[in-house]
């Protein structure tokens, strides 16, 4: 066989492959609405406004819902103790009335 | 025009053939470029399907939070200014939160306490989330002791668990009645943690949020679109962050490559010698050098975004779950909905293939022209 | 500035592109300062062997800058979550001065990189190097312009914060605001679609006429130019129209969404395709009786007319399917 | 007929270790005639061979060719003839291509591929189907008897097996003028003669061949139909073979 199509047939395989998970994302997105569903509806239930995503801290498990005023980021340059809390900082910008 | 496909194709052939002939520098080359892409891509997969996931979710997240501020600090809103705000023309609904913190000293977990009147508990009972139940090993039945605010512990049995599929949202949940609640914090009567507010018109959130901070100067109302926001920026952030780390690696990998590229090999020099000698133009040496680079691109590039979608959907991003999660006593363990799409992958391909293509312009061309008299005189 | 991993690609993308378009500009000074082909001299072949450096160079900042393009648009449209009011991207683009003359920028770029390819490409096919000073005049003429591309994009991403309250769509292009993107949307809906179809059927006419007799070659080329802006103004006032469904929605970009099925990219594809040749054309024709150029240029313009034709053809058959099958009716 | 007027190559111009190795040569090398380059190592043979070979441009003078290398250059009548010098390079190889072939001192086969695809190399640029390519390969390997060795790698052949193969690939793109630099410099007296043969058949074919060498065997031959004296870069004596 010659190179070229050898390759070509490697290529074609790759991105079948590819294709495939991008079949399966779409799957599984299908399949995970009921979970979604679900999800939404505990989220609606106790009103919750953040996901559980980071523990380790009080303003790192609600990042919507944190304040500036947190433990360890009062200092401007405060050396985080927490590696989500440093990577990740509240929004520093709240509506304020016109 | 078939003549120009065919010459495309013996050029391939033969860069193929020139690849094998090198067997140990290419596979090395192509392993460390498939490994970059794999790191690349599970980061950008695993932010995007995180980012999705918020976006979807908190679509059933409330309008507006009203939170009160004294002193610059949260603290307890009066109910009664729920009654007021549920006046504001627009205002659907207003509803007391009481959510708060509870420090377990055994394990050094923090877990959310929420209470909440749709679908209460019994009376001294309590729902527990999959990670509550994990790290206290807690069962259906079981009652568990909390400290209250004023020292004396308070017995709860445990009467549902939330089922392990809602951990993304609800792994450190503790649901709670409300009075049992106020008793167990000492929570004031006449108090809540803050107010959601639901509004009826989704386009006049910014209009009744601007017309609550005027009418309760002490508060701070949170939209839902920040919310979303912050997740949005969140994610991307990090994602960002971690690229702007792993720029270094990419940086790196291109200079390896760069080196690789230019350092011809005595042989492959005579060999690019004599091809050009019998007849091969400086067009057709480059067509053969970038095929030699597309060969290992595109072939690093689909290994690595396939394998890298493997781990973060299929192994939950096992191998840097905690740089991106963080640290923490209770990890909430959650399956990700995939996402992937030909914007993201559009967008790997030119962070990764963009740099290392660059990169291998100038050697190509410095071999391709190569003299093509060069191999009678050596 | 926003970290999202688009605009790192995007921003990489652009330095690349800006490194390797000055790198040939340089070495186009050099060539125009010392090029000499009767000479066999050192200095000459070792010009002669750069100008493949330099083709390759341009030929991949085209690229770049073709992909880039799309991905640009496509990213100001993801962002737009992150600003209060922004519904797509035009109200991203908007968030920041830099925002639509990044945009003009990036579109002018793509088109002279592609007319340059198309004069590199004719230049190759003589064998005396007859527009060599012409085109390295050009390169050197172009080069900067991706210095300011990448600056652009630079100030333009640095210069976005999130929540920054922009305008949307609906307010951005609605009918009474002044500024070029309320112009566009201000013209009326009707007379457009009659300007749009008489300046393709020209132009389809005048490229027929060019490509039978190989004459009216400016005509031509300026026709498939007015054809391009007259195109994209005829999708913002009203093709996009008949795709919305909605009489007051003109957004240019909302039809590269999932939703619309992606039709805005063959739309843009044919048409951005369609002005570089035809804008080869005309920029050949004046060099049709330039030594060898003579044997070369008519099969070769020839060859871009087709091009533009089948490409003009597409738009047009794409915006007709859709004006046809679109339940929306003007006026209605 | 190939024509050269005062031809001559510098290298290293301008720099301290300037030299000229060709210096205003004319002479003229008819068509269908072997004509042999004589003269010691480093009297400007090889770089002769480049210049007329298209592989390299002369610093001054001019290269004619007459009625070879037809149709290499777009839109150029049939019966024109070709002036070389002042080409781009990419025509300069499209002329080398179709209507030169190179046989080399050193063989210059590609070690790591087998013998069939060396032969076949030449021809890959060129957009010829595979097939074809292959099966004219598989022609001249059996001309020159090394057929047995097609799927063999480089490295495991003879000298005499390398140049046969060498040769194989110099005719695969059908020249008109064969150019040959110090053919039997790697080979024995027998090969040698082999290779005089073989360059006969060449003649009988009406092919043109030009070859420089300094070897008694390749310039003392009946087959020569002028033999070119060089030294120090220019032509001290021509004339046609005693």
């Amino acid at each position: 066989m010659r190179n070229s199509t050898w390759f070509l047939t490697l290529i074609g395989t790759l991105l079948a492959i590819s294709s495939l998970l991008v079949l399966h994302a779409a799957i599984s997105r299908a399949g995970g609405g009921a979970r979604l569903a679900s999800n939404r509806e505990l989220l609606r239930r106790l009103k919750l406004s953040d996901l559980c995503l980071f523990t380790e801290a009080r303003y790192t498990r609600h990042p919507a819902m944190a304040d500036r005023h947190a433990a360890f980021q009062d200092h401007p340059m405060a050396l985080e103790h927490f590696p989500s809390g440093s990577l990740m900082s509240p929004p520093d910008f709240r509506r304020e009335a016109p | 025009m078939n003549r120009r496909i065919e010459r495309h194709r013996n050029i391939l052939d033969f860069a193929i053939s020139s690849l094998l002939r090198r067997k140990g520098k290419n596979l090395s080359l192509l392993a460390v470029y498939a490994f970059i892409v794999f790191i690349i891509a599970s980061i950008v997969f695993f932010t995007q399907a995180l980012k999705r996931e918020a976006t979807l979710l908190l679509e059933g997240a409330p309008d507006l939070v009203v939170q009160r501020m004294v002193a610059g600090r949260h603290d307890p809103i009066p109910i009664t200014y729920g009654d007021k705000i549920a006046a504001i023309r627009g205002v659907s609904a207003v509803s007391p939160r009481l959510w708060g913190y509870y420090y377990d000293p055994f394990t050094g977990a923090n877990f959310t306490l929420v209470a909440s009147d749709d679908d209460p508990p019994a009376k001294e009972s309590i729902y527990i989330g999959s990670g509550v139940a994990r790290i206290m090993r807690l069962t259906t039945g079981v009652h568990w002791s909390l400290r209250g605010a004023k020292g004396t512990p308070a017995v709860f049995s445990v009467q549902k668990i939330l089922p392990g599929n809602s951990e993304l949202v609800a792994s450190d949940l503790i649901q709670i009645r409300e009075d049992d609640f106020r008793a167990l914090f000492d929570f004031p009567l006449g108090r809540a943690t803050d107010l959601a507010v639901v509004v009826g018109n989704k386009v006049e959130v910014p209009t009744i949020a601007a017309k609550i901070s005027r009418q309760f100067p002490d508060t701070r109302p949170i939209l839902k679109s920040e919310m979303l926001r912050t997740y949005d920026s969140v994610f991307d952030w990090r994602g960002g962050m971690v690229l702007v780390i792993l720029s270094v690696a990419v940086l790196s990998f291109v200079l390896f490559a760069w080196d690789k590229a230019t350092a011809l090999s005595a042989e492959e020099r005579k060999e690019i010698g004599i091809l050009k000698s019998i007849g091969w133009e400086t067009g057709d040496v480059l067509l053969l050098k970038s095929f030699e680079g597309m060969v290992i691109s595109l072939t690093a590039y689909l290994v690595g975004v396939s394998v890298a979608y493997l781990h973060v959907f299929f192994f939950s991003a096992s191998l840097f779950e905690h740089a991106l999660k963080g640290w923490s006593v209770l990890y909430p363990r959650f399956g990700l909905t995939p996402v992937i799409d030909p914007y993201q992958l559009c967008v790997l391909f030119f962070l990764t293939v963009g740099p290392y293509t660059v990169a291998t312009i100038v050697p190509s061309w410095l071999a391709a022209t190569v003299d093509p008299d060069a191999a009678m005189r050596s | 500035m926003i970290l999202h991993p688009a605009v790192l690609a995007l921003l990489t993308g652009a330095l690349l592109t800006c490194l390797m378009m000055l790198y040939a500009g340089w070495y186009g000074v050099r060539i125009l300062r010392n090029w000499d082909l009767q000479s066999g001299s050192e200095l000459q072949l070792e010009l002669e062997k750069r100008t493949y450096l330099i083709s390759t160079l341009i030929s991949y900042a085209l690229a770049f800058e073709l992909v880039s393009l799309f991905l640009f648009v496509y990213t100001a449209d993801r962002l737009h979550l992150l600003f209060t009011g922004a519904m797509c991207a035009a109200g991203t683009l908007n968030a920041h001065g830099f925002g639509y003359p990044l945009l003009l920028l990036k579109i002018v770029d793509f088109l002279l990189a592609g007319v340059w390819l198309i004069v590199n490409h004719a230049d190759n096919m003589g064998h005396d190097y007859p527009l060599i000073r012409i085109k390295y005049a050009g390169l050197v003429a172009i080069a900067p312009l991706s210095l300011f591309e990448f600056y652009y994009l630079y100030r333009y991403f640095s210069g976005l914060h999130a929540d920054v309250i922009t305008s949307c769509c609906g307010s951005l292009f609605s009918v009474d605001r002044p500024g070029i993107s309320g112009d566009l949307a201000s013209l009326p809906s009707a007379p457009m679609l009659i300007v749009f179809y008489a300046v393709m059927t020209a132009t389809l006419l005048s490229g027929a006429f060019y490509y039978r007799k190989g004459r009216g070659g400016y005509l031509f080329s300026a026709l498939g130019c007015a054809a391009f802006v007259v195109g994209l103004a005829s999708i913002v006032s009203v093709v996009s129209l008949y795709i919305y469904e909605i009489p007051t929605h003109h957004c240019p970009f909302d039809i590269l969404q999932k939703e619309y099925g992606y039709i805005g990219y063959p739309m843009y594809a044919s048409q951005f395709g369609a002005a570089v040749a035809a804008l080869g054309v005309g920029v050949l024709t004046p060099f049709r009786s330039h030594g060898s150029m003579s044997r070369v240029i008519p099969a070769f313009t020839r060859r871009l007319t087709a091009i533009a034709l089948i490409l003009y053809l597409l738009f047009t058959l794409i915006v007709s399917y859709k004006i046809v099958f679109s339940p929306f009716r003007l006026g209605g | 007929m190939i024509e050269l007027i005062e031809v001559s190559k510098n290298f290293n111009a301008g720099r301290a270790n300037q030299f000229t190795a060709v210096d205003r040569v004319s002479c003229s090398i008819g068509l269908g005639e072997v004509t042999i380059l004589k003269g010691p190592s480093g009297s400007g043979k090889t770089t002769l061979l480049t210049l007329i070979g298209c592989m390299a441009r002369p610093t001054s003078g001019r290269i004619l060719l007459h009625g070879i290398g037809k149709g290499c250059l777009p839109g150029s009548p049939v019966d024109d003839s070709i002036e070389i010098t002042s080409l781009p390079e990419r025509f300069l190889t499209g002329i080398r291509r179709g209507t030169f072939g190179f046989i080399f001192q050193h063989f210059n086969l590609v070690h790591g591929i087998t013998v069939l695809e060396n032969v076949m190399l030449p021809a890959y640029p060129t957009g010829e189907s595979v097939p074809e390519l292959r099966h004219r390969a598989r022609e001249l390997l059996e001309l020159f008897s090394v057929s047995r060795h097609a799927a063999a790698r480089i490295e495991q052949l003879s000298g005499g097996e390398m140049q046969r193969v060498a040769i194989a690939r110099a005719l695969i793109n059908d020249p008109a003028v064969i150019i040959a630099d110090e053919p039997t410099a790697h080979l024995d007296s027998k090969l040698s003669c082999e290779f005089m043969e073989i360059i006969g058949g060449f003649k009988g074919q009406g092919k043109s061949v030009l070859i420089a060498s300094h070897d008694p065997i390749v310039y003392d031959t009946a087959l020569a139909d002028a033999v070119i004296e060089m030294r120090d870069g220019r032509i001290i004596g021509a004339g046609t073979s005693p």
